[in-house]
């Protein structure tokens, strides 16, 4: 065995290590009690991985052949470092609340890498045969959707871009032709490469398929409603493991294979498990220009009533089993801690109290954990739908907070309604029901909610947090 | 590349794809975000891409190229360390209950 | 066979392990019989190699490894129709009981 | 492309298509509804491969070079022919109660398969570098080794042969020497690929690793009891895997890779399963010997009560909730139909009959199971130890017909015993208890058991069929 064979057999060692880690990592991730291990475990896969690069022939090769300057090792050293503050700064920043969004940006970068990958080693038109043209034709298609569409969706989340749904006329044969014309200029690329065609040709394929992909990315996700981006973030993030396994398949790189592929498939899972959570379907959500019929629903409708504070405070003291809901407009009012203080009042008063979470309440998957967790509330406390249904008759006092659609009763009887067939929290089954919320505001579905006018709910109208923290003075005093 | 690599390339890539939907089975939705931004920082593997590609074109002429290779590197870097720290932030949380359960 | 496509069989071999383990997770105990029949089965699939390796014998000399390939396929032919008809016999009990109920 | 390549790509593609079969295959067989389908897709996926080998150069060359008789074809459809008829015979003509020991057979074929694909790609020595001799010897070991285990497994399990227990003396050190003494085998016969030694040694070397693991894998099993087959069955199930997967690193063959490798690990982890649910552990199976000490348990013995048919009859006459405990004795006593026959006049006569199957009972996973769905008994009255325990204390009479071990309380209570911490069915908590067996034999733990005892219980002796059968013309009269 020669220098070249050993080193070939150390660097697919390597590689092999660290996908075996990826995928221990991603299966350990998928437990609450062993996901912290999990990531850490693909983080130490990702350094193996890269330190194992640095050694590849390619990069070696670029010490003795360039100058001091020129090498792989300062530009990749320079790039690294960059990349790492910056990577590092936004994730110490971020608010909890802002994690989606930088989720869905980091998403967008990882796409446009791999684009980037692929027009350099384009560039470069190194070891490029009939079957790497095609991988990198589609790592160009799909790294560009990738890309635009992250960016749309974090401009949607944060609220600073995109925020009104777009209605694309005929947005489905748009992006149809999109797609399809993005793919045949990947098929006029891989024909300049086998030769078929002129390589000038083989350019404007190149530029085809990512003006294409570019634009879909854009169109596809700018028409899709703000609450549906977790899930959409949740496909690009598919799409952009897609794009690096097939860099790898294209550049011959078996652990970009390995990860993007599990990445790929992993996150497609994901997305229908969420789907189904929220009771979508993907196609629905991605083909059908819903949200636009869904709000007249109405009938006579009879006032809700509403409450004092003070009032509230009343009852509240007098309840000795309360149970919170909470939902996407405690989010908004970024009210946790003070629930989490109404919380131990409650206890200190004596009532037993309980968080119900459910699955899809806020915008993101496990949005109410994530944000109650900051806010110290023990995870004990927190329980899913399944838990804490049976013993709604028994509670005296729901407090809904910001939530609307998980706790809308015509998903249960009301087959005409377009949650019909969701899973709620029967909040309705409490003695006393308590929503607090702004004012008329409908939830993400735009349906009414008729638990808002049972003769057992009351309404305490004003911001989720001032409510709450008066709650808690009144207590106080 | 030859034929053979190449085909077990593919083979590895179906593979890994059978691998994947069945790592995610059964997930508990708390969990659903942070596995998102935790496979997210995976996909920044194409760092491991945007060296090599980086290095190759440092090789040839053509400064359009090294750029390119050096925009990969920064974006795939900040998709992977951000990635990373994110996801473990948002665990750290669960954790720390955990512990308080304790 | 080049050390590329080597080192990409191991790697095939290693996905292909932790697949393995992903497949059998939760499985009812009354089916444990049946599936080890019908991995078993599976395991035949050394009959291909089996032809493989008879075809070869057959183009050197020697007696000995044709007839020892011979006995390979005839085996491994043994082991695959076996196990899978016994596999299906067992199922197909089972089976009548789910149609019985409905 | 030429036509070589062609061929290459079509190949790989349908060795792909099968191994995606397999893989969907074995996911489907491990659910009770889709089970038929995943075994019947994984046969489509071995025919396609075998189909596949066909076209494959070293195969379709045959044709050429040899004559009309001598080309592969004859030779491969002439075996396959013979293989088949065996095969589908012995599947037809097994009685559901020999099924184990056929599995053990079957498997021993596939293991000396493989050691048989390995000599002869030694013997024609062709295409064949130091990794593919680490490989071809690591193959013929572990056939070996799966060879002649699950022929001492169908000796044991079919009662022919090795069914006493042999105590092989220093057992896990000559066992331990034997495979150290194998692989020194394996290593010679590399280094003679490799050049650093000569052909002749390296043919020392295959002999050493063939007789050292043919011996291994008979020394090994015979010294294992019976009733813990099926879990050796299991492992030794996976080591025919591995060995068709270290057979294709061999041959560079990918199917053979995936597959073999899909089937060892499953294999592996199906060992694991089945030896947590008998509450043993893989390494005390095979590296204790125990069953030795674990007799004399006892202390002073009360004297159990024992009960005619008759009796019995009028007891279970009146009962409104009976609850059958099957066991090995069942099997043994081919009890199965009598004991339909006695639920089916129990129902007739007002009572509640159900099943409670305990995971372990009888000699194989399954076991009971398989023999009650023979007597038609439905799926719904089958219930596990959780459905049914704690139904248990509301029930009149619990009959249990030859189990032992799997409704010994002391697996509760008492902390010494070997059987402690296995979970068990909970028949002492019946109001009243039948036992029916021959007489005063301790089931496969050989530990004695306490229900027998206690005062609800009372005994019925004989042959479980010729009890249930008497217990059913008492009905009839
Ligand atoms: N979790 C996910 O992954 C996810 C993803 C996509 C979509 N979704 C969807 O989002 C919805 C989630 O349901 P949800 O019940 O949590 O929320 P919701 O149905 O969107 O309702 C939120 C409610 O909060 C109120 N609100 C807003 N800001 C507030 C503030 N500052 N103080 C008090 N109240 C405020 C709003 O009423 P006012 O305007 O009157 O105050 C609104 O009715 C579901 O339809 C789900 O399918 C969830
Ligand atoms: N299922 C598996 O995969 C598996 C595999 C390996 C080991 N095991 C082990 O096997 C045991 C299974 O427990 P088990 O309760 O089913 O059986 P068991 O504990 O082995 O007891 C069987 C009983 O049946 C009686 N018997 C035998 N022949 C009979 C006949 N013709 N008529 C009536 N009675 C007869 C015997 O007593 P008499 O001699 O007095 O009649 C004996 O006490 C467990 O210890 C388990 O760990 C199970």
């Amino acid at each position: 065995m020669n220098f070249e064979n050993i080193r070939t057999v150390c660097t697919t060692v390597l590689y092999m290590v660290s996908s075996v880690l990826f995928i221990r990592g991603i299966k350990l991730l998928g437990k609450a009690d062993t996901a912290r291990k999990g990531n850490l475990m693909s983080s130490v896969g990702m350094l193996i991985a890269v330190v194992t690069v640095l050694f590849e022939k390619d990069v070696t090769k670029t010490v003795t052949k360039n100058g001091p300057i020129n090498n792989a090792y300062v530009w990749g050293v320079a790039a690294i470092a960059l990349g790492s503050i910056i990577g590092a700064i936004w994730a110490k920043k971020v608010e909890m609340t802002g994690m989606p969004q930088l989720v869905a940006l980091f998403n967008g970068f990882g796409g446009l890498s791999s684009l980037l990958v692929a027009l350099t080693q384009y560039m470069t038109a190194e070891n490029i045969n009939t079957f790497s043209a095609i991988a990198l034709g589609l790592t160009v298609a799909i790294g560009a959707i990738a890309f635009t569409g992250s960016v749309v969706a974090w401009g949607k989340l944060s609220g600073k871009m995109f925020k009104k749904n777009v209605t694309i006329p005929a947005k489905n044969a748009i992006n149809g032709l999109l797609a399809v014309v993005g793919l045949v200029g990947v098929a006029i690329y891989a024909l300049s490469i086998a030769g078929a065609v002129d390589a000038s040709v083989g350019t404007i394929g190149i530029i085809i398929v990512t003006a294409a992909y570019l634009i879909l990315g854009f169109t596809m996700v700018v028409a899709i409603g703000g609450g549906d981006m977790p899930v959409i973030i949740s496909l690009l993030n598919a799409f952009s493991g897609l794009a690096a396994a097939f860099a790898g398949l294209s550049i011959s790189n078996s652990v970009l294979v390995v990860s993007g592929c599990l990445v790929g498939t992993s996150g497609l899972i994901l997305t229908l498990i969420m789907c189904k959570a929220m009771n979508r379907t993907l196609y629905a959500l991605l083909f059908s220009s819903f949200g636009a019929t869904k709000k007249g629903a109405a009938g006579e409708q009879k006032e809700p009533k509403s409450m004092s504070v003070e009032d509230a405070y009343l009852i509240l003291e007098a309840a000795s089993s309360v149970v919170f809901i909470p939902g996407y407009g405690m989010a908004v009012a970024q009210a946790q801690h003070a629930v989490k203080e109404l919380c131990d009042k409650l206890e200190a008063n004596g009532a037993e109290v309980n968080f119900a979470i459910h699955p899809v309440a806020g915008r993101m998957p496990g949005h109410m954990n994530v944000l109650l967790a900051e806010a110290n509330v023990p995870y004990e406390q927190l329980k899913t739908a399944d838990e804490m249904n049976p013993q709604m008759s028994n509670t005296d006092v729901a407090i809904v907070i910001g939530a609307n659609d998980v706790v809308n009763p015509s998903a249960i009887n009301d087959e005409s309604s377009p949650l019909y067939g969701m899973p709620i929290i029967n909040a309705f089954e409490a003695r006393t029901v308590f929503v607090l919320k702004r004012g008329k505001g409908t939830g993400f579905s735009g349906v009414e909610n008729p638990l808002f006018t049972n003769d057992n709910t009351v309404m305490i109208y004003g911001d989720a947090k001032n409510t709450v923290a008066q709650l808690v003075s009144e207590f106080e005093e | 590349m030859a034929t053979g690599e190449i085909l077990l390339l593919v083979f590895v890539f179906v593979i890994a794809g059978f691998l994947g939907v069945e790592l995610i089975s059964k997930v508990p939705s708390q969990l659903h975000t942070p596995l998102m931004s935790g496979t997210n920082a995976i996909s920044g593997i194409t760092i491991v891409g945007a060296i090599s590609a980086t290095a190759v074109a440092l090789q040839t002429d053509g400064m359009l190229s090294n750029i390119c290779g050096f925009a990969a590197i920064v974006l795939a870097t900040i998709n992977v360390i951000g990635g990373y720290l994110v996801t473990d932030r948002m665990l750290g949380m669960f954790k720390k209950k955990g512990e308080d359960k304790k």
